[in-house]
């Protein structure tokens, strides 16, 4: 045992140094090639101006060819794979794609798909938000924040057991199980199978989602809350602005860049979710998303990996306008710079 | 701020209260779980948890033992014995011998059974069954009951979790796993945040954009080429292909895009005169990054790092796929996963392990709040 | 009606006490300027008023409640922050108009107003900026322009004035002045480092010092009649010259030996005891002239060490023989002198200070019945 | 630590533990890639200690709570297990097909033949297209479940004095009895996550297998006849008649699907009971109440076949198949390991083990359960392996599934049996 | 050696130009104050100079080198910002020894110099603690603190004591002062609001306006000899009173007609073709004195609107019959006056300017050839 302590001890410190020697030394490396200390004049600009093109690469490279190896590759991969046949051999042109056009459960994927990103991300980021302030100013706020960030910590399968006890149900008349039924049975209604009904059941998962979400989103907006300089609150609260008033009106602007971060980064989520749906109904009763989909297509009875592709691919194109979105904030908010 | 002068008393209670409620609606399904978690699998099958805090009436059933255990006393056969173990905290309120109606008779009164039978069952669970004659045959009469039953709870599933074989080894591994694979990508991730947000240098913008499309690349299209990848690298240097290195690197791969692409929002949003006054100093990029930007990102750096910590201490599959399955590479997650039958039936196990894989990420989460300092940027500059 | 009263109002950081029983009493409609070393504890002061920081100890009233745990927006108040505390994502416009916006103005009124601050600041060109695209002065003033938006009863003023250009500055404060005129019955606080500033526009002037209250009175007053040696240093520029001296004979006048030997007869009256006192003796630079041969009292003779022409006067620093630290007399622009030579400098008997071995004024006792 | 020690015990063959000896694999690794975990993979574990201390290899398994997907993306990835042992015929088509698995070779495959009851059945179990679309004998059947069983509480019986039902006709009239004294026939509950509506499919199947000739079984797994041949839908029809009664099943329709498979046998068990039989297969008593002994407490029964078609007493089945995804010596001894009787002895001596091998010594079976369900198997005229699981995919654990959901939902049989035809097609 | 050459900088945020052509030469070792109205470009100019924005069009040189393309790091420059931009995580220590810390001083003289800049800024005391916990000024003073830790060739000051007391900030100008004096090679060039700041610590004052360098010049000669109306009313405060006249006759001296019929024999020469233009005719209020009845120039004769008593001087608006616009003088504060009175002021001729119909002195001439 502490053999092994000691082996992964090491094997971390190993990982971790490595990482920082590389900045540090990278960095060092580059100002001994082109010095611009101690050498004179224009050499030392001259120097400068190289390291100037050079460094923003040193610092990039890392992430750069990390990112090109473990998902720019799969992607163009995952592009090369959705025009090609189920066992990824034979190319089909264009046939995943026209097989999902006229597919059913596709079509009713997008559509809950498009239901869920209205939903999700807007509530849990309204949740996150408001959690966030409230807590920020009480004593006990960051034991309350644990018990909201607790459901992100609690492993997915954790979660499903205890929505699954939530949605239970059991015939009319019976002891419930469930949350949610006894509290209507208790007030005289009838017991539902709340994940069955078409349309609605949609709203019945995401509320798992938002449950878990918010913490997420609590997070990172608490950490963007502190960031806002006191000072415009109390020049608020000195301008008669009320509770309400300082939140929406000078807090929300002012993190409204984490705010944009917190709703993308949910709402891609949202796309790529599918455990929920895989675990609570799979699918069925029309709440199929496209990420369970495609993940339905990728690994179910050995899979078709053209068609999972083809709707990886759609999922892809889906971000596009986010993307845009995000270019158009980050350019303005860097227009300065 | 904090110090602002008094608020109203709706101000003052109001964020209690609000807080408390919201509070206690989020918490009710982790409650659930933990309620669940201390409970047995039958209890969680058939009464809801919230009924496990409180006293409960539930039906029960026994028999009464067989026929050589009658005495005769006073010309009449007699049975008894106890229905109840000993240690059984239940009290009987009623019973019935038939199966559709075990709600029969109450506790204590004798019941009539016909041809002369009687049959009393005592709150305790004693029972006498009298009869004018003789029983026959070694099983007994069937006997239901109701019993009042108090809160019952086992700590059963966290000792059989907790002292599976393995679990210590498994521990290890999952911080083996995780501390780099949450360090790694920040330290990456925020030279790469620095370089989009402050430095000039062509194609920034579309890196960014780049940043944002992969956000959504699904993992699980990335494991069979990159599993590819791995055997291809391992097999050409000789080397094996799972190995911890190449879990660091999964992990902080697709832990990337959300990391720069958090961390490039906030650098970018950094007093601009704070940089400029460090590079008036003379602080190259370097300097810059390492000794204002990172100090000054705490807050962010700080919440990254609890969400790639749980990430990657919750992950089942890429360590699946990366550090492989067998008993030596399992990772926390896979060591409480193979505890579950192979038709996932035992939620107090399931329960019990989402209690416990939980607690690291809360002590992460405690540990890394106090980063989230207000007022960070105080007093720097004026104006804005 | 905004009287404010302050009792023994103190404030601590943590341990550290910052302002120690601050006492004041200001009438409604009041123009109370704050000066002060930095540091001293004026904003903290100002911001106890406004209610950003909670008293540690003591009452506020403000029209004769207690407002200790009023929180700020309720105290009726429009503040201008040292550091403007702009809005970072409001335009100009909106920055102005938010206060009035909360209030419910009609929206003509709020556009009235702006439009009428902005023009006051110089600033209708930039309504549409945002604060980051403004100079230094800009902000400032977009600061003042929110607090002279609204309609407060108590205006709290923290430096507003400083990153202002000469021109501009006299202009605002003509403004300031202008706007109290207009409000007879608002409480103005002002916070400056500006003598100007503050003798042209205080009915009274708080000079604080350390976190205590070291005098309040009229400009005048002070500038005349300065409580003690601080208060006497720090009102006036350059400040008051301060020299050792004993007191050759008290009672009134006071006859005072100075270090050179010279003797001075201060028409301030002295106690019997105080003869032979070590004393301090204070002259203002602006009150020195060159004695002309038929003044009879040279108070003091020496070399020009250094020369400042500030146009329309100048400084002269005079070694007179105090370890190097020299006398400062400033004398008309006009007047021919010469770096190096020796200067001869007498001064009116009537603004000649006296100050007891603690640096208290002796014309104090005068003042305390007089206030 | 070996379960029973060599030698002791006459139900155990032990002189194939002594050949097994013969082997020497030590200083070379076997992985073992298989569905079992929790205490399962105690079970596997046991057995694959024998090959470990005979042969001195390396043995190390593993499982996954995603199997399925990881199977696939390690065999697709080229780091494969030495042996893969999976339940899903289906699975095992699709990665035969893409040339991931290696033939046992005929030898093998005639041994399968021999050796096992019913085992032509078992040798076209273990046949799949390779890449070639050649047929090829790629995985080996090691350990088996019956899952033609209804399961029951004989006091419960015995108290209402119900009698096991020898034929459908008595099955069907005994469910009439019970809802007249009150009772509630049935328990069924499909839940199950993300493979919610599997339980139904083994009802249709069973059904199926009553009502038609084997033939017609195999012609509908392989779509030879389409899903909504009207004698799928007839099956399909009988089984909602049942799960879509309200006085048939526990919970009314509504809860058929709603209800978790793990959780509905417990009714059985409730006072009074809510139900008074559950369809399922043999590895259900897992999920009974604590304290269930079998037996006494539970028991099951044939689910019998309909006296007036004669089509003798069919046996529906699913099982394991170990298959060669990585080969090597120690692969290939392994297969041997499965041949023997020991193999199977050890484990039916445990628990949760049915074998179809001829070789065996039933003795070995660790209670008169086992035994019972082994006889079933060996008397069984007719075996077939899960249908769902012989259709691919995306059919069986897929349509099929999510068919069986809209089925009891209401939905038509035969609107049920076109959609699934068409998710089919569109696969084809 | 950093002789600085600024060749028709330019700098434009977007499409705005703000500064249009900057043309500056200064010498190595010389002290330039930066002056002009609240966002003319001052700060903007200084940030240009320091590299920290791009130079839209011309040529910055440092020592003789094109250095518009040179980072800040490398122009061996300290600055002190406005807005301070202070490092918030750093102590007061930590900020003033950052700079050298990455120089790679040596422990002893990061901490000597330290120390050092501490005292004479009275910082001694705050070392250890963050800015968020010190007072604007004290802030300020860290900020000036910083760069006077490192040892630049060139220091830039952009309004470095806006936020400090008179007393600080004369001693801290001084400071700066005996600084400058102590480097004579280093180049210092500093943005100030402040008359006396640019008068005496000044080499040459560079008068900025909307992006335009108006004039450069020493504090005297911009004093006295304003090029233009905007310097001559921006130079001195209060500002120099400006009266629209006619030139009765041109030549030298010219005699100049004012409003109120009074003629002046101004000593400037004036071109003959003037004669008869409208011009505007200035004189500063320190200039004006009252005339007693030997004089036989009385310049302007009016009532008195209103009286600033500032202690040493007064300022008397008086009433000369302009439309309202007072004419503004300032006397010494001895001289018994009352308000509403009227007085009669005269000036000394040679302190007369003049300006032609477009605002330029007819001075100009002499000026251009004397730079
Ligand atoms: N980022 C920006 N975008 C557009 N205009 C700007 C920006 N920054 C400054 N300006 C404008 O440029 C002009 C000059 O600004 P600068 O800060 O140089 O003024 P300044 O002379 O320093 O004034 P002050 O004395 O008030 O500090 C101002 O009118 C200001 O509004
Ligand atoms: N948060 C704080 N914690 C501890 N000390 C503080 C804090 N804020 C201010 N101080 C100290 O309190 C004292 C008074 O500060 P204050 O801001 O009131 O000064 P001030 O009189 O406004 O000075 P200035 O003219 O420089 O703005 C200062 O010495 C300052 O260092
Ligand atoms: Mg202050
Ligand atoms: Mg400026």
């Amino acid at each position: 045992m502490t053999g092994q302590i000691i082996s992964a001890l090491l094997t971390v410190v190993l990982g971790v140094s490595g990482c920082v020697a590389y900045f540090w030394g990278a960095n060092r490396l580059l100002d001994l090639i082109f010095p611009s200390h101690g050498v004179q004049g224009s050499a030392a600009i001259d120097n400068l101006r190289r390291q100037g093109l050079i460094r923003p690469w040193l610092f990039l490279g890392p992430a750069l060819i990390i990112l090109t190896i473990y998902l720019v590759y799969p992607v163009i991969e995952t592009a090369r794979l959705s025009f090609m046949d189920r066992g990824g051999q034979n190319f089909v042109g264009t046939a995943n794609y026209q097989w999902a056009i006229g597919d059913r459960e596709f079509r009713q994927a997008i559509f809950n798909n498009f239901l869920w990103l209205a939903v999700v991300p807007a509530a849990c980021t309204f949740f996150g938000l408001v959690i966030a302030v409230l807590t920020d100013r009480i004593w006990w706020g960051n034991i309350a924040k644990m018990f909201i960030f607790m459901p992100l910590a609690i492993s997915f399968v954790g979660a499903s057991v205890i929505w699954k006890f939530i949605y239970e149900y059991r015939g009319v008349g019976q002891t419930q199980i469930g949350v949610l039924n006894a509290i209507v049975q208790s007030f005289g209604g009838d017991p539902q199978v709340w994940i069955s009904i078409p349309f609605w059941n949609n709203f019945f998962l995401m509320v798992i989602l938002i449950w878990i979400q918010t913490g997420f989103a609590m997070v990172i907006l608490s950490a963007a809350l502190r960031g806002i300089p006191d000072e415009t609150i109390e020049a608020a609260t000195i301008d008669g602005a009320n509770g309400f008033q300082i939140f929406w009106k000078i807090m929300v602007p002012q993190i409204w860049g984490t705010i944009a971060v917190v709703w993308t980064t949910i709402t891609i989520l949202v796309l790529k979710v599918f455990d929920i749906v895989l675990t609570m109904t799979n699918g069925q009763w029309n709440s199929q998303v496209l990420a369970n989909l495609m993940f339905d297509w990728m690994f179910r009875g050995g899979g078709d990996f053209g068609r999972g592709a083809a709707i990886a691919i759609v999922i892809m194109l889906a971000v596009i306008p986010i993307m845009i979105w995000n270019i158009r904030n980050a350019t303005r908010e860097t227009g300065g710079h | 701020m904090a110090a602002t002068a008094g608020k109203g008393f709706a101000a003052r209670w109001g964020v209690h209260i609000a807080v408390l409620l919201i509070v206690i609606v989020w918490t009710i399904p982790t409650l659930g779980i933990l309620v669940s978690s201390l409970r047995d699998r039958d209890q969680i099958a058939v009464s809801g948890w919230w009924t496990a805090l409180t006293t409960s009436a539930q039906t029960g059933q026994g028999r009464t033992e067989g026929a050589d255990a009658q005495v005769e006393q006073n010309g009449r056969f007699v049975i008894a014995g106890n229905l109840l173990e000993e240690d059984d905290a239940r009290v009987i309120r009623s019973f019935g011998t038939r199966i559709q109606n075990p709600t029969e008779h109450e506790a204590g009164t004798a019941a009539d059974l016909g041809d002369g039978v009687t049959l009393q069952v005592n709150e305790d669970g004693s029972y006498e069954q009298s009869s004018p004659t003789a029983f026959e045959g070694n099983r007994g009469q069937r006997i239901f009951f109701e019993a009042a039953t108090p809160p019952r709870f086992t700590t059963e599933n966290y000792r059989t979790v907790l002292f599976s074989e393995g679990i210590g080894r498994s521990f290890i591994n999952s911080l083996t796993v995780t501390i780099p694979a949450t360090i790694i990508p920040i330290l990456i991730a925020a030279f790469a945040a620095y370089a989009l947000a402050w430095m000039k240098f062509p194609g920034r913008a579309i890196l960014i954009a780049v940043v944002i499309g992969l956000l959504v690349v699904p993992l699980q299209m990335s494991l069979i080429p990159l599993l590819k990848l791995y055997n291809g690298v391992g097999t050409f240097f000789g080397v094996p292909a799972k190995t911890y290195l190449g879990i660091w690197l999964a992990h902080t791969g697709f832990g990337l895009p959300f990391a720069i692409y958090l961390l490039r929002s906030y650098i970018a949003g950094l007093p601009r005169e704070i940089m400029e006054s460090a590079r008036i100093d003379g602080a190259s990029d370097f300097e810059i990054f390492v000794k204002i930007v990172l100090p000054l990102s705490f807050p962010v750096l700080a919440s990254f790092a609890i969400f790639q910590f749980l990430w990657v201490w919750n992950d089942l599959l890429v360590a699946m796929v990366f550090l492989g399955s067998g008993s030596n590479q399992l990772v926390l997650t896979g060591k409480l996963n193979a505890l579950l039958g192979s038709r996932g039936g035992d939620w107090e196990i399931l329960t019990t392990s989402a209690f416990i894989t939980i607690i690291v990420p809360l002590i992460v989460f405690f540990s890394l709040q106090r980063y989230f300092v207000r007022g960070l940027l105080a007093g720097s500059v004026k104006g804005g | 009606m905004a009287d404010l009263l302050l009792k023994d109002v103190r404030k601590a950081y943590g341990n550290l006490e910052i302002l120690h029983g601050i006492n004041l009493d200001i009438k409604s409609g009041e123009f109370i300027v704050f000066v002060g070393p930095s540091g001293c504890g004026k904003s903290t002061l100002l911001r106890t008023i406004a209610g950003l920081e909670d008293i540690t100890d003591g009452r506020l009233e403000i029209a004769g409640d207690l407002v200790n745990d009023v929180p700020p927006s309720k105290r009726g108040i429009a503040m201008v922050f040292q550091s403007y505390a702009l809005y970072p994502h409001m335009t100009v416009y909106d920055n102005m108009a938010f206060g009035m916006k909360i209030a419910k103005a009609s929206k003509a009124e709020i556009d009235e107003r702006v439009k009428q601050a902005a023009e006051i600041l110089q600033l209708t060109k930039y309504l549409d900026r945002l604060p980051k695209a403004l100079s230094g002065g800009q902000r400032q003033r977009v600061a003042i322009g929110r607090a002279i938006c609204r309609n407060p009863k108590v205006f709290l003023f923290d430096e507003p004035l400083s990153n202002l250009d000469a021109a501009l500055r006299v202009a605002t404060r003509i403004e300031i002045a202008k706007l109290k005129e207009s409000m007879p019955e608002t409480t103005m606080i002002y916070v400056t480092h500006d003598q100007v500033e503050a003798m042209t526009l205080a009915d009274r002037i708080v000079v604080l010092k350390d976190g205590y209250v070291e005098q309040v009175g009229s400009p005048m007053e002070l500038y005349c009649h300065p409580g003690n040696l601080f208060v006497a240093q720090f009102i006036g520029s350059p400040s008051m010259n301060i020299l050792p001296a004993t007191i050759e004979r008290a009672g009134s006048p006071t006859a005072v030996r100075l270090a050179g030997g010279t003797v001075a007869h201060v028409p301030t009256a002295t106690p019997k005891d105080a003869e032979g006192s070590a004393i301090s003796f204070g002259v203002r630079p602006e009150d020195l002239s060159i004695a002309t041969d038929a003044d009879g009292g040279v108070l003091f003779e020496g070399r020009i060490d250094y020369l400042e022409q500030l146009g329309e006067v100048q400084l002269l620093y005079v070694d007179v023989g105090r370890n190097g630290e020299p006398l400062v007399a400033k004398l008309p622009g006009s007047t021919p002198i010469e770096r190096g030579s020796t200067i001869r400098l007498t001064a009116d008997v009537g603004n000649l200070h006296i100050f007891d071995g603690e640096g208290r004024s002796f014309a104090r006792e005068r003042l305390a019945t007089a206030a | 630590q070996l379960k029973f020690a060599p030698g002791e015990g006459d139900q155990f063959t032990w002189s194939d533990y002594e050949t097994l000896q013969q082997t020497d694999l030590s200083g070379q690794t076997l992985t073992v890639f298989g569905p079992w975990r929790g205490p399962d993979e105690d079970l596997v574990q046991s057995i694959l200690e024998y090959f470990r201390e005979a042969t001195g290899a390396t043995v190390n398994y593993s499982s996954s709570e995603n199997y399925e997907q990881q199977i696939v993306i390690d065999t697709q990835a080229g780091s494969p297990p030495n042996i893969a042992i999976l339940p899903q015929p289906g699975l095992i088509q699709d990665l035969a097909s893409k040339g991931l698995l290696t033939p046992l070779g005929d030898e093998t495959e005639a041994w399968v033949a021999q050796n096992y009851g019913a085992g032509e059945s078992w040798v076209d179990l273990g046949t799949y297209k390779d890449e070639n679309g050649e047929d090829q004998f790629f995985a080996f059947p090691y350990k088996a479940d019956v899952k033609s069983l209804v399961w029951y509480s004989p006091d419960n019986f015995e108290d209402a004095g119900y009698e096991i039902p020898e034929t459908m006709e008595e099955l069907l009239a005994l469910q009439d009895q019970i809802v007249a004294d009150g009772g509630v026939p049935w328990c069924i509950g499909l839940g199950s996550g993300g493979a919610t509506g599997w339980p139904a499919t083994d009802w249709v199947e069973d059904i199926m297998l009553r009502i038609h000739e084997p033939s017609v079984y195999d012609q509908w797994t392989t779509n030879e006849i389409p899903f909504n041949d009207p004698q799928v839908v007839e099956a399909l029809e009988i089984f909602a008649s049942i799960a879509t009664n309200n006085d048939y099943v526990d919970g009314g329709a509504a809860a058929v699907a709603a209800t978790d498979f793990r959780d509905s046998p417990k009714g059985l068990f409730d006072i009074p009971p809510k139900c008074y039989m559950h369809h399922q297969a043999s590895f259900i008593p897992s999920f009974f109440p604590e304290g269930t002994e079998l037996g006494t407490d539970a028991d099951f029964f044939y689910f019998p076949p309909y006296a007036e078609k004669d089509l003798g007493r069919p046996v529906l089945g699913a099982g394991t198949l170990a298959m060669i995804t990585s080969d090597s010596e120690a692969s290939r001894a392994f297969i041997e390991f499965l041949k023997m009787p020991l193999t199977h002895e050890l484990w039916m001596a445990q628990s949760g083990f049915v074998t179809p091998h001829k070789g065996v010594n039933p003795d070995a079976y660790a209670n008169d359960e086992l035994r019972r369900q082994g006889e079933i198997l060996a008397e069984a005229t007719t075996f077939r392996f899960d249908g769902s699981d012989l259709m691919p995919g995306r059919i069986g654990a897929g349509s099929f599934w999510t068919g069986m959901v809209e089925l009891v939902g209401g939905k038509p049989a035969e609107q049920v049996a076109t959609e699934i035809q068409q998710s089919w097609d569109a696969i084809k």
